[in-house]
């Protein structure tokens, strides 16, 4: 047998270890957010804010289309997914031993681990297909899809923890079922169901996958939801891609813009869930 | 007293809620049927074609009509388990970093956020970094190992996708790690253990299934990522020779060529192509869920 | 026992075809305190939450059987509980739980009249106020909180929550209030001031607690039922029930050999 | 609750304990004034009352015990209550026997004129209205004082006693009457008996102190 001074060393020598291992893997995170910052922070001004792209060559233009777009494709699917995921979140929570409770909840499943092109190619033969062409509306579908699962768990897992006596004590004043979810069970969940919007706009908001073969694109400011339109991510896709430098430096302040947005509701969602 | 009508009112109401959640609950299994059976139906024309065979043929050829998607699958698994790789010893550091030295405090709030939130930035950003930051330097690498300096490829993308991963398989191992019951740990203790011996004798085996399930549900995350490894995978249709060769994922050739698909066998082999992702990737899916509520239990 | 205000006749209650209350006949005094004791699982609960019908929201619940309700307004009306609207029941028979549990999202203020604000009905400013400190008053908790009315009701101890749940169910005005082991959640001197308040109530509404404590039905009612795996075993004046049982089962419950 | 039930349960037996005090009274009086209807309500109209609500005090300290498990000065309380209300109804029947004897001394002449044995009923009322009074002030000095008064009323039935014995002697017809006046001063005795009795229970409930059968002088010291 070793040593008892040998193995508290070697018990001492591998936490240090281990604790160098799991700082050194928030590198790639802290470098992400420097070069980010650095490449984008000098091109975000006020009328990179507020123009619409300019062709190449010409200086200025912003990214305004995108700024647009990305706000009414998750307006919209916030609009598909905020009712239909808290009302199912509400079934699961209420009728949680029910047989379609168990299906629902294997598509939840399913539909949290989906890839997000897989659900893009879907909304393609769905909406697009019919249609005949790219649009809004079927981009929004594509991040409602995305966004759901997020919205029915964290309500589902909400309702659950609310005492069961809070609802009954509801009914018991004579309440109508309908009006005891929707007027103490749900606003005392509030918070929590907010929670889940808030990470499932998080989760949408930089989805890119979904939207090449739904929302397309458009280098013009548009409001029509029937039409394709742009959004940040695709924008910051196609100027990454491009071969020129100036749309380049576009992308960069696009991304910076995307991942401070995308980054603050994840902490705020983090920091509501953690009271 | 209410009238008559008010009663029957108020017990309608409860009816149509009742209905109405009913409905959602619904909606959203008809929308998993829904999903699979759309598939299903526009990969038919390439499954009639191709059969089975499919996914064993080695040439993708557009122009030919000739789709065999080995290559993509190749490229898909191998991606995804260097990625695993990769990330794995980082994710068993924070885990027991997380789950047993720093539970609380500032500093495990710090680290936490820090390792976390780099699945917050969208996919395409990575990618974009990936493509300015990473492809430079493993294009140094190769240089100096003497191959040929593509920078996009493999290596690249499983680097990327190892970042991606590692928030989810590392906090899936962080509460695995802290489900481990504190009677146990000093059971071990009391009989002389050092830390490092707890850790590596106790609280590991106990937890190991909650790695395990950790690992696999980022595997699925891995196999299905799709922007940040079309922009540094390199888009080749071959069958990669080496890690630093590029290659395609069964994603990033359904993100490349799905809007300029001409032809409906293209098309329809292209749709095969998500089918089989969809596929793969809900059966890794549900066995790292399976796995996690039985934990939980 | 002339004037009733609740009756049983045959109840029977079930789970999922396990019968939990047998074939119950109940009649409850108006004006009193009825306690219903029995030692855990003898289906004393679920007995009250036949008679404002909560029984039913349980997964495979089953009743048989029929409460009636006895309104005395202007001439006396008897009410099939079962005939009518849950919710009309609901009101007319109000409840009080084990834990206490004032809607989180809602004041003090709001706590009181709930009733009113989920079930739609319009309230002025003044009938609300006047609601309010009445019912506090009468719970005997206006002067703890007449200060802090519209803060949250969730902050007050867990007696003074209790009252809170009882104001609640006492501003529907109902005829009966049931009272599902209100004290087991609380201290002995919350306890204490529950039942001195249950005691002053009785003059207004008609009480019926359930208890598993003995000493809480001794103490408190005017009346006492002994339940015993789902039966009636025992029903009379509390006076007669604890110094002459009639049943055997009832004497070895309340000298503690059973429960 | 326990307070408001113990109230009442004191009113009654102090309600009680006058009743049984004024048929003591009525008794003595009606011998006294020779008022045959006075004794006559004693017998058919207190005694009944008195036996009655014996019966419902016994019940309502049953009733108290098993429904509140009272415990220190209530439990005291309770069951010296219980205690009492055995005392006084004997008390009632002792004035029972003392209106009997009346009524047949009424129908008679004179054997002597009665001058202790009216200031010894006043003595004996005196001690149960004082017993009963400490009982409901919780007076203990007044309780003791009580019992402490117990040798005069002694003291008269011995003098009585001697003074009837000389007339007996004298002259043999009185004997039968002669006997009537002793069983009523005998009754009064025991009746100034109970009256101490209740003193001592008394001074258990306030001060939880025994102070029966010579126990008095160690408590005083501290010890049972």
């Amino acid at each position: 047998m070793k040593s008892y001074h040998f193995r508290i060393l070697k018990s001492k020598i591998i936490s240090v270890f281990l604790t160098l291992f799991a700082i050194l893997s928030t590198v790639p995170f802290l470098l992400v957010l420097y070069f980010i910052i650095k490449n984008g922070i000098s091109v975000i001004n006020w009328e990179f804010l507020t123009s619409l792209p300019k062709p190449v060559g010409e200086p200025g233009g912003g990214i305004l289309n995108a700024i647009v777009g990305t706000t009414i494709l998750i307006i919209i699917a916030l609009i598909l997914a905020v009712p239909f995921g808290i009302f199912t979140g509400v079934f699961l929570a209420e009728k949680g031993d029910s047989k379609i409770a168990f299906l629902s909840r294997l598509v939840v499943e399913i539909l949290q681990g989906v890839p997000s092109i897989v659900v893009g190619i879907i909304v393609y033969l769905w909406i697009v297909k019919p249609m005949g062409h790219f649009s809004a509306l079927s981009g929004g579908v594509a991040l409602g899809i995305m966004m759901l699962p997020v919205v029915i768990k964290s309500t589902e897992e909400i309702l659950k923890l609310i005492p069961r006596e809070i609802k009954e004590a509801s009914l018991a004043l004579g309440v109508p079922y309908y009006k005891t979810i929707l007027k103490v069970v749900i606003p005392a969940g509030f918070s929590g169901i907010l929670t889940g919007i808030l990470a499932g706009t998080a989760r949408i908001a930089g989805e890119t996958a979904p939207l090449l073969f739904t929302a397309f694109g458009n280098p013009f400011l548009n409001f029509n939801i029937l039409k394709p339109i742009s959004a940040m991510p695709l924008l910051i896709f196609n100027y990454a891609v491009s071969p020129y430098e100036e749309w380049w430096a576009k992308a960069w302040g696009a991304s910076c813009i995307l991942v401070v947005f995308v980054l603050t509701l994840n902490i705020i969602t983090r920091l509501i869930s953690k009271r | 007293m209410a009238s008559r009508f008010t009663r029957k009112l108020a017990l309608n109401k409860d009816k149509i809620f009742n209905l109405v959640l009913s409905f959602f609950a619904v909606l959203l299994i008809f929308l998993g049927v829904g999903f699979f059976l759309s598939l299903f139906n526009a990969s038919y024309l390439a499954f009639k074609k191709f059969g089975i065979g499919f996914f064993a043929g080695k040439n993708w050829d557009p122009v030919q009509e000739e789709f065999g998607a080995l290559p993509f699958i190749y490229g898909t698994i191998l991606t995804s388990f260097i990625a695993l790789g990769i990330s794995f010893p980082f994710s068993i550091a924070i885990s027991i970093v997380l789950g047993e030295y720093f539970q609380k405090g500032f500093f495990a709030e710090i680290l936490r956020y820090l390792t976390e939130l780099i699945a917050g930035v969208p996919s395409v950003v990575l990618g974009f970094w990936g493509l300015f930051f990473l492809v430079p330097l493993v294009r140094e690498i190769e240089i100096a190992l003497n191959v040929p300096p593509y920078g996009v490829g493999i290596l690249t993308a499983s680097i990327i996708l190892a970042f991606m991963i590692l928030p989810y398989s590392a906090s899936i191992g962080k509460d695995a790690m802290r489900l481990v019951p504190n009677e146990l740990k000093e059971a071990a203790y009391a009989l002389g253990a050092t830390r490092w011996e707890v850790i590596k004798k106790v609280m590991i085996p106990y937890a190991r299934s909650g790695i395990i399930a950790g690992i696999i549900l980022s595997l699925g995350r891995a196999l299905g990522e799709t922007m940040a490894v079309t922009m540094v995978i390199g888009n080749y249709h071959g069958i990669p020779e080496s890690i630093f060769s590029p290659g395609n994922t069964i994603a990033s050739v359904i993100a490349n060529e799905f809007t300029e698909a001409t032809g409906e066998v293209y098309l329809s082999s292209l749709m095969y192509l998500g089918l089989a992702l969809f596929i793969i990737t809900t059966v890794v899916n549900l066995i790292g869920r399976f796995i996690l509520k039985k934990l939980q239990h | 026992m002339t004037d009733i205000v609740l009756r049983t006749e045959n109840l029977t209650a079930s789970y999922d075809e396990h019968i939990v209350v047998k074939n119950v006949n109940l009649s409850i005094p108006r004006n009193s305190i009825t306690a219903i004791m029995g030692p855990s699982g003898c289906g004393k609960t679920t007995l009250i939450r036949c008679f404002n019908r909560m029984h039913e929201l349980s997964p495979k619940a089953k009743v048989e059987g029929k409460v009636i309700l006895i309104e005395k307004n202007h001439q006396i009306e008897e009410i099939d509980v079962y005939s009518i609207d849950p919710m009309l029941v609901r009101r007319k028979i109000g409840m009080v739980f084990q834990k206490p549990n004032p809607f989180p999202t809602m004041s003090i203020y709001e706590n009181v009249i709930a009733g009113y604000i989920l079930n739609g009905i319009k309230l002025k400013k003044s009938e609300a106020d006047e609601i309010v400190e009445e019912t506090l008053k009468k719970v005997s908790l206006w002067d703890e909180v007449k200060d802090r009315l519209h803060k949250k009701g969730t902050f007050l101890s867990g007696g003074q929550q209790q009252r809170l749940c009882i104001a609640r169910a006492l501003a529907m005005k109902p005829d009966i209030i049931l009272l599902d082991e209100p004290t087991s959640a609380l201290d002995p001197v919350a306890t204490l001031k529950i039942e001195e308040l249950l005691e002053q109530l009785k003059d207004t509404v008609t009480i019926v607690i359930v208890t598993h404590n003995v000493g809480q039905a001794g103490r408190i009612s005017d009346y006492v039922a002994f339940m015993y795996l789902g039966e009636l075993i025992e029903y009379g004046p509390t006076d007669v029930v604890f110094t002459r049982p009639r049943h055997e089962k009832t004497e070895e419950f309340l000298s503690g050999k059973i429960g | 609750m326990l307070a408001e039930k113990l109230n009442k349960l004191k009113e009654k037996i102090v309600e009680q304990g006058n009743l049984v005090e004024s048929m003591i009274e009525k008794s003595i009086r009606g011998l006294l004034t020779r008022d045959k209807a006075l004794l006559i309500d004693v017998l058919q109209v207190d005694e009944p009352r008195a036996n009655e609500m014996e019966i419902e005090i016994d019940e309502m300290c049953v009733n108290l015990i098993a429904r509140f498990h009272p415990e220190a000065k209530d439990l005291r309380t309770i069951i010296m209550i219980l205690k009492m209300n055995n005392d006084l109804e004997r008390i009632g029947d002792m004035a029972v026997n003392i209106s009997e004897s009346a009524l047949f001394l009424i129908e008679r002449p004179q054997v002597k004129p009665l001058i202790d044995l009216p200031k010894m009923a006043e003595e004996t009322i005196q001690m149960l209205k004082d017993s009963i009074d400490s009982f409901i002030k919780g007076d203990s000095n007044l309780a003791k004082n009580v019992c402490e008064r117990d040798d005069i009323v002694d003291a008269y039935r011995d003098q009585i006693l001697r003074e009837l014995i000389t007339y007996m002697i004298s002259d043999p017809t009185t004997i039968e009457r002669a006997i009537h006046i002793e069983r009523i001063s005998r009754n009064l005795e025991r009746i100034a008996d109970l009256a101490t009795n209740i003193g001592e229970d008394v001074v258990y409930i306030v001060e939880g102190k025994v102070i029966k059968h010579g126990r008095y002088k160690e408590t005083e010291q501290g010890g049972v």
